[in-house]
């Protein structure tokens, strides 16, 4: 089976050049590919090329048991991974009527969020480095890197904690780890006011990302553009608040929005977000050594653990947007059918399709990025 | 017969002087970036190191004779055009060309590599080098000028007369307190003449995957390699020698090179690049005007 | 083609080789001391692992202190580095860029997708074993390993380089036909690179009695001829 | 807030022939419809009832009833009350509609679904391969398509054998199990209970 | 008979013989070989070119009771070596193969020769003019046969050569007028005699004499406002013949002005007429005439898709080039001036030639339908290469030298904006010119072009010889400074100091010998380090970094279309708003005035008209 043919053909006199962005280009975020043709450098077709990290989740899904998938979906979307485990989880519990206890509700709004503000500081990173600013990439994950270090303490490992399980978490957080997490917050906190000299007020980038990629409301919704990218479009919504999950209806926290919904707020949107996640970890951190009570709601053993029949949709707001999980059961040992909704499904095919076509060259990568698209939650 | 010989063992010197000396000023500017990213940094000898190993390649894939050729041009012209610039002790033969030619021996580089990158095929590395003649375009039309000014200020086209002139009377006859605007002006030109950020567009790796070097393997690469430690040298030996007096011995000519270099360096990475179109406006607005008010200056 | 066959043909490491010359072998370890200490790595997010190559590559762990960076086009890199599992669409594009790269070339598989499947072992969408399709220098085991382990075998890789035992590229050229039966008994009888390997064997001598095989007749019957322009006069 | 709004949301999907609406929890309601009927509920969602969200639209496969399940799930924002609306449409020969018209989203999804698991929507502005561009075989995401068996088939493994875990073996140690034994259903903890 | 009258002779038969055998098979060798004989003639002549006494042709008649003569100093010798030499190189590539082709597509190689060899004859006779009134028929001859030139093609080529001829009767009415006023001073038209009154002119004769003669020849030459018909006329005229006329046809003005208004009338006296209101001299305001027309034209050049187009819109502006030199008086600008328009010769007419190559092989000149032929094509690669290389002026090749004797004046003479123009012009053609060697030569090989071959051998002469001359002469000025210092003294400026490498003086130096020498051998360093490392491996086109993907053969994977896209963000709009209006406007004024022009001559018979027209400006101008 030959990817592509050889044979050479007559060109038809045309103006146009075809331009491949990735799978391997830095233009592009992971492995995912866009085909552009351009005319000098306005970019008048775009298509996007996905599924290079196509792994069949849903049909591994289908084949293990309900416990083990929790190792399978943080898998989903790399940067991001928390999430996708307590999107399942919370599904898998809404199957079984679990009831989850609130200390173990509280430390996953504490990991989601920590999650959130390390997605947040590689996304910087990553649409710096488009626009040929690397100093920003470099500080950013070196201090995503202390995040991740809490995650390491906190689960065991920097990336895939595998922590949540349907019923609550896995263990206790560990002693002084609130103090720690209270540092790291506070270092951030001020590393924040160097980002924005650096990086959100340099006037040449906000040059560059000012009018790129414009999104309007109308077209938001009609493309079902969710999370940080809808708020940049003035529209203030968030699966936290406007369909609560865990205790967020008890946290005090704003949802801030931008106007324009090109790639500059877009940024500012996920700058401002990261100030947001931050207060709620502060309201988590005081009120989480008051909150007693056991980390897990116990289950049968897990092994031949048989789910109730039935259909759960479980949505959670990720630093991407919307995920969502369909989970059927048919009273077996494994799930029938696990549908996934990633956020990057709409915003990197569809939408980015559509804001790259009558684009500038130079502006591809900024597009891509600012969508702050992953790709494996296309390819699942 | 002694003369020319004389000069020919200069221009023999003067590359091999010009290759070490860029070899360590490209580490100062990958030392600088680290040093600004908090990081350590490349080892010493990491240019080195570099250049090195992409010659010893086993395999080198090119897309035909102008590839290799282009690379020989790039690499052979700035060969070439270091021997125009004088250093303490050795003048080469930059009484027979001045800075006039040596602004247009500057771009047989960019011609070699133009024609190379073009035989590739790839339009990355078209759009490349389109973007790169633009920006010459724009960072050149300022440098005219100020070279322009310099040489009517000096009344002399020759670098070796300018450098005397300048190191007649010290800091007070330097190029840089006669003509302050057109330093300026010509550091801004120098800067994107370096293709640093911001006015790094033609790499630009998100946009067109380091546009020119996209084809460029092993020995390729190390000529570009090669390249740009003499495209340091020279730029930042330019300079010194319009503005900063030259080099009255090595150490102070030395230090001065380097000076020079670390204010584009380290505004480098503190920016993005520009999109194309503001770069030319850039250079076009800014130091133009300031090297027109520089030249009315000298003229007067 | 059986797959059994396949199993059969046995890929022998291939041993340093010293010149006679003195001076020769002085130059020679001083280019394998450089190619060890100037590795261009190629920016290719293959897989998961991907996510701890930045880390590795930023300020805290600051690979370019060793003389790792990172390089766009396969034409620039030396090593490739497999982050994790490869699907099938990602495995062509893979073996395309490994052929792109310029000798001597280093894969490293990193995470345990690339050893045996890893988590994936029961999907249809991706390659189990990485060195089935072309050789791997290294592999670093996890899911996904660290910065530190990913550094750790860098190092390692380095310490190959130098005493000029990472050659397995070579076994691409020399094995051409076992490799190759593998990425038909995956892709198709039709599978055809833009590549030509054979000619580079050829014009490198690297070709051994592997080289050409069963599977490079099915290539050649084949294959659309992809020769170079040359000049013509 | 939803309780009352669902009220009003009642009347208005009375509209709808044959529906059946279950209250799973305040915030999700389960339509479930005719197939024929769906075009004309999501119209009436989106236009009437600001349903403009198109989370997602899934796809079961229900094999022993020969049946593929759609669920599209809607979500309003002003109401907060994300709406499945299930409809069952045959395996054979796996043709439905294409709501692209109404939710621009659709497509995606169906394009998805097409190629996972065959099932083909008239209308829908692209169905051609996105993910498994270099897949040959039938739809992978259909319950008779056995992904392990394919993967038996297609890939050799690497050999885990080194001296010391062959002594181990010996000694009754080591890994014992294989996906052989997984696949004969026999799973490690179970052996060793 | 002299050397002078042997050459005219010649020239002349060459003219008939050519006219005669139009039919003939062997026409264009014959042709060729008449031209070679010519060349031989004016070789013989060659102590011309290193000051010789003047030649006098042996025939001289009187018309009206003036007498008229024919003779040859140094500047007339450099322009006749110039012609013949192009016209040589042109009529060599149209002989052979080429004429099979062109005949097979219905073209007439015969007519061509014959319109070149009638160009030649005529500019011989202008060049050779002892007085003005030789010099005005000598220039209407030329105008004339130019035309036939233009219109060989027939087709589309007809109306540009129209469009050329109605410029050019305007151009000779105002030469015309300027002669009338002359002969109302002097009651001759002997040079001398207006040598001996032009210190005595008063400021408005001055002014309107320089106004009529500049706007006159101007048009030939394409001046800024009156560019428009040059680009178009010559890229349509059949490949050789575009050669010649781009290379030296134009050039016939600057001949003209630099006998009229540098030798008789005097520059000095138009540096010293100041314009009211500004601070410009009458010299500068011709000064950034010229600097105009390079600018405008090279970015024009910029915007073309055509190569002959690209090229032609060059032709007009390097003729800018020119004329600064001569117009900057002093030994190293008029040097360069001069000097320039002997390099030019060389590297356009070997450009042209390379695209009529080009278009031979691939019967195309869109720059969007080619690529790749270097693999195909390599010595007219080369020769493009030398070429553009000349005509960007960038060392080693000739062009930079004139250009750096320009710019070295410029610097000299204090004026900076000029200075800044010219670069800007050098620039722009440094983009235009790369985007025509990458986009025909480089890039991606189309299908069409897959099997195509070297051009015949009698293509390639012509080709490699005048690239050959672009590059001896770069390495060695002096060769052509000799010429440029008789052509010098002949117009009576003062004469450039050089020697075999370039020019001496105090204050900066050029020294080509040594910067070619030192230039070559760094590239022998980078060849050295180059083949150091391990010997390459050829690949095809489609073996491409594509983002990791595969390319496939049917993807057009060549950047040809808005080449400068992103500079074009930016002055493109200027193109639109400044460019655009310039030209629609003097479209319409030229339109309005061709269309009345044209009533008026299809009306009467055409030497009436013309013999009206003159009545009318002489009374006018006399009176």
């Amino acid at each position: 089976m030959r990817p592509e043919n050889y044979q050479a053909v007559n060109h038809p006199p045309s103006h146009e050049f075809e331009l491949n962005f990735g799978p391997n280009h830095p233009g592009i975020e992971g492995n995912f590919a866009l085909k552009v043709k351009l005319q000098g450098d306005i970019v008048v077709e775009a298509r996007t090329d996905a599924g290079y990290l196509h792994r069949g989740f849903e049909k591994l899904m289908e084949d293990r048991l309900w416990i083990q998938n929790i190792a399978l979906v943080p898998r989903i979307c790399v940067p991001d991974p928390v999430p996708m485990e307590v999107c399942y989880s919370l599904a898998v519990e809404d199957l079984a009527n679990i009831e989850v206890p609130e200390r173990a509700q509280w430390i996953r709004v504490l990991q989601l969020e920590l999650s959130r503000i390390a997605a947040h500081l590689f996304f910087f990173g990553g649409h710096a480095a488009t626009t040929g600013m690397y100093t920003p990439m470099y500080w950013g994950v070196a201090d995503r890197d202390l995040l991740l270090d809490l995650f390491e303490e906190l689960t065991g490992g920097r990336i895939y904690s595998i922590y949540n399980l349907p019923g609550g978490v896995r263990q206790d957080v560990p002693e002084g780890f609130l103090q720690r997490v209270s540092d790291t917050l506070d270092y951030i906190d001020g590393r924040l006011k160097d980002y924005d000299n650096l990086f959100f007020t340099n006037q040449i980038f906000v040059k560059r990302a000012r009018g790129v990629g414009t999104i309007n409301q109308q077209q938001a919704l009609d493309w079902s553009v969710t999370g940080p990218n809808l708020r940049a479009c003035g529209l203030e919504f968030d699966v936290r608040r406007d369909d609560p999950y865990l205790i967020y209806p008890q946290l005090d926290f704003d949802i801030p929005t931008e106007q324009a919904g090109d790639a500059l707020a877009r940024t500012l949107v996920r700058r401002l977000e990261m100030v947001e996640s931050i207060r709620i970890i502060r309201q988590v951190i005081k009120a989480l050594p008051d909150i007693k009570g056991p980390l897990r709601t116990p289950i049968p053993n897990p092994l031949a653990w048989r789910v109730p029949a039935g259909e759960s949709y479980a949505r959670v707001e990720s630093s991407k947007g919307e995920v969502a999980y369909y989970v059927v059961s048919n009273g077996g040992e494994k799930p029938y059918r696990v549908h996934i909704r990633g956020p990057s499904a709409m915003h990197a095919v569809q939408v980015l399709e559509k804001l790259a076509v009558g684009s500038r060259l130079e502006d591809i990568a900024q597009t891509i990025f600012s969508l702050d698209a992953c790709p494996p939650e296309v390819d699942r | 017969m002694n003369e020319t010989f004389l000069t020919i063992t200069e221009v023999i010197m003067m590359p091999i002087v010009a290759f070490i000396i860029g070899l360590f000023m490209v580490l100062m500017m990958r030392k600088l970036a680290a040093r600004i990213q908090r990081r350590i940094g490349p080892g010493v000898f990491q240019p080195l190191y570099d250049i090195v190993k992409l010659y010893g390649k086993q395999t080198q894939i090119s897309h035909g004779l102008i590839h290799d050729i282009g690379i020989i041009m790039a690499v052979g012209g700035y060969v070439a055009a270091v021997t125009l610039l004088p250093v303490p002790g050795m003048n080469g033969i930059a009484d027979k060309g001045g800075i006039i030619t040596l602004t247009y021996l500057l771009m047989v580089p960019s011609l070699g590599l133009a024609l190379g990158v073009g035989q590739c095929a790839n339009p990355n590395g078209s759009i490349g080098i389109s973007r790169a003649l633009t920006s010459m375009l724009a960072y050149d039309i300022p440098f005219i000028i100020v070279i322009f000014g310099v040489a009517t200020h000096f009344s002399s086209t020759s670098l070796v007369s300018i450098i005397a002139a300048q190191q007649v009377g010290g800091f007070g006859t330097w190029g840089i307190s006669e003509m302050p605007l057109l330093a300026l002006a010509g550091l801004f030109a120098l800067h994107a003449s370096l293709g640093k950020h911001p006015f790094e567009i033609y790499v630009a790796p998100a946009e067109i995957a380091t546009g020119p070097m996209v084809e460029m393997g092993g020995k390729f690469l190390g000529g570009l390699f090669v390249m740009q430690s003499f495209q340091l040298y020279a730029a930042s030996v330019l300079y010194v020698s319009l503005f900063l007096g030259g080099g009255e011995n090595w150490v102070t000519f030395l230090l001065k090179c380097f000076a020079v270099l670390i204010i584009p360096f380290a505004i480098a990475y503190l920016f993005p690049r520009y999109r194309t179109e503001d770069l030319v406006r850039l250079m076009w607005k800014w130091p133009v005007m300031l090297a027109l008010l520089g030249i009315a200056f000298v003229m007067n | 083609m059986k797959k059994s066959d396949l199993d059969k043909v046995k890929i022998k490491q291939i041993p340093a080789q010293k010149r006679t010359n003195p001076f020769a072998n002085v130059f020679d370890e001083f280019v394998g001391f450089c190619r060890s200490r100037s590795m261009f790595m190629l920016h290719y997010c293959t897989g998961c692992g991907a996510i701890e190559l930045p880390p590795a590559m930023t300020s805290r762990f600051d690979m370019e202190r060793l003389g790792i960076q990172p390089m766009v086009s396969p034409r620039q890199a030396d090593i490739l580095l497999i982050t994790g599992y490869v699907s099938i669409k990602t495995l062509k594009r893979v073996i395309l860029t490994y052929e792109q790269m310029a000798a001597p070339k280093y894969v490293i598989g990193i995470c345990s997708c690339t050893v045996n499947g890893g988590m994936y072992w029961q999907s249809y969408a991706t390659a189990k074993k990485l060195d089935e399709y072309f050789p791997v220098d290294l592999y670093i085991a996890g899911c996904m390993p660290r910065p530190e382990a990913v550094i750790e075998g860098l190092q390692q890789l380095m310490q190959k380089i130098k005493a000029n035992e990472a050659n397995s590229w070579k076994q691409y050229y020399k094995n051409y036909d076992y490799f190759l039966g593998n990425q038909q008994h995956l892709f198709g009888n039709n599978w055809q690179t833009p590549t030509d390997v054979i000619g580079e064997a050829e014009t490198y001598q690297l070709a051994g009695p592997n080289t050409l095989g069963e599977h490079t007749k099915i290539l050649q019957s084949v294959q659309t001829p992809l020769k170079p322009l040359e000049m013509k006069l | 807030m939803s309780i009352a709004h669902s009220q009003n949301l009642n009347v208005l999907l009375q509209e709808i022939e044959g529906i059946q609406l279950t209250f799973h929890n305040p915030r999700r309601l389960r339509a479930d419809i005719a197939a024929e009927a769906l075009p004309a509920l999501l119209a009436l969602l989106r236009g009437r009832a600001s349903y403009v969200h198109l989370s997602a639209i899934s796809c079961v496969d229900w094999i022993d009833d020969n049946q593929f399940e759609l669920v599209y799930h809607l979500w309003s924002y002003e109401t907060s009350v994300l709406i499945s609306a299930h409809i069952r449409v045959p395996r054979d020969p796996g043709i439905y509609l294409s709501v692209f018209d109404i939710y621009t989203p659709a497509a995606f999804f169906e394009r998805d679904i097409h190629e996972m698991f065959g099932l083909y929507f008239e209308g829908s502005p692209d169905m051609s391969k996105f993910i498994l561009t270099e897949w040959n075989g039938p739809p992978p995401m259909r319950k008779d398509f056995d992904s392990e068996k394919w993967v038996m088939e297609t890939f050799s493994w690497q050999q885990y054998h080194p001296d010391w875990l062959q002594e181990l073996e010996q000694q009754g140690g080591g890994i014992v199990s294989t996906p052989e034994s997984i696949r004969a259903g026999n799973r490690p903890m179970e052996n060793k209970s | 008979m002299n050397t002078l009258d042997a050459l005219l002779l010649i020239s002349l038969l060459t003219a008939l013989a050519s006219g005669l055998g139009q039919g003939h098979r062997l026409i264009g060798w014959i042709t060729a070989l008449l031209f070679s004989l010519q060349f031989v003639a004016i070789m013989v002549m060659g102590s011309l070119g290193y000051g010789g006494a003047v030649v006098e042709a042996s025939i001289s008649l009187s018309i009206f009771g003036h007498p008229v003569s024919w003779r040859f100093d140094g500047l007339s010798w450099f322009f006749a070596l110039i012609t013949i030499g192009a016209a040589l190189a042109s009529s060599i590539f149209a002989a052979g193969s080429w004429a099979e082709d062109y005949r097979k597509h219905g073209g007439k190689p015969g007519l061509l020769q014959f319109a070149i060899a009638l160009n030649v004859f005529t500019m011989l006779l202008l060049l050779a003019s002892g007085d003005l009134l030789t010099l005005f028929i000598g220039w209407e001859l030329a105008s004339w046969s130019s035309l036939l030139l233009m219109m060989v093609a027939g087709g589309k080529a007809k109306n540009f050569a129209l469009r050329y001829i109605v410029y050019a009767t305007g151009g000779a009415m105002a030469v015309l007028a300027g002669l009338g006023i002359i002969f109302q001073l002097t009651g001759s038209f002997a040079y001398a005699d207006l040598a001996a009154i032009a210190p005595s002119l008063s400021t408005l004769q001055i002014v309107s004499l320089s106004i009529l003669f500049v706007f006159g020849f101007g048009i030939k030459l394409g001046l800024m406002p009156f560019h428009l018909w040059q680009a178009d006329a010559y890229a349509e005229t059949p490949g050789p013949g575009a050669a010649f006329l781009g290379a030296i046809s134009s050039r016939m003005a600057l001949f003209a002005i630099a006998v009229v208004l540098v030798q008789l009338i005097g520059l000095v006296k138009l540096i010293n007429i100041e314009i009211p209101f500004t601070f410009l001299s009458f010299r500068d305001l011709l000064l950034w005439v010229a600097a105009l027309t390079i600018i405008f034209t090279t970015f024009t050049a910029l915007r073309q898709n055509d190569a002959r187009r690209l090229l032609a819109w060059h032709g007009i502006g390097q003729g800018g080039y020119m004329l600064i030199g001569i117009l900057l008086l002093d030994p190293l600008g008029s040097a360069g001036g001069l000097m320039h328009i002997f390099n030019y010769a060389t590297y356009q007419a070997a450009l042209f030639l390379a695209v009529s190559a080009v278009i031979y092989r691939t019967k195309t000149a869109d720059l969007n339908q080619l690529g790749g032929l270097v693999t195909r094509m390599p010595l007219t690669f080369l020769v493009m290469l030398i070429g553009i290389i000349g005509l960007a002026g960038i060392p080693p090749m000739n062009g930079f030298v004139s250009k750096w004797l320009i710019y070295r004046s410029l610097i000299v003479e204090g004026m900076p904006l000029l200075f800044i123009a010219t670069v800007i012009g050098t620039l722009g053609t440094i983009l235009s010119v790369y985007k025509l060697i990458h986009n025909t030569f480089l890039g991606q090989l189309r299908l069409e072009h897959e099997q195509i071959r070297e051009v015949p051998w009698s293509m390639l002469l012509p080709m490699l010889v005048l690239s050959t001359v672009v590059f001896v002469t770069g390495f060695m000025p002096g060769l052509v400074l000799d010429w440029v210092v008789a052509a010098q003294a002949a117009l009576g400026i003062p004469q450039v100091a050089h020697h075999l490498g370039g020019i001496e003086s105090a204050h900066g130096s050029l020294d080509m010998i040594w910067i070619s020498g030192v230039l070559f051998s760094g590239f022998g360093i980078g060849a050295l380090l180059f083949y150091s490392g391990n010997k390459t491996k050829h690949v095809h086109q489609l073996d491409n970094y594509a983002g990791g993907h595969f390319l496939t053969a049917d993807t057009r994977y060549h950047y040809t279309n808005n080449f400068y896209a992103g500079l074009m963000h930016y002055i493109g709009s200027w193109y639109r708003n400044s460019f655009q209006w310039l030209e629609s406007s003097l479209v319409s004024v030229v339109s309005l005035l061709s269309g009345f022009t044209q009533i008026l001559f299809h009306s009467f018979h055409p030497a009436l008209f013309l013999l009206i027209t003159a009545t009318l400006s002489l009374y006018f101008f006399a009176g």
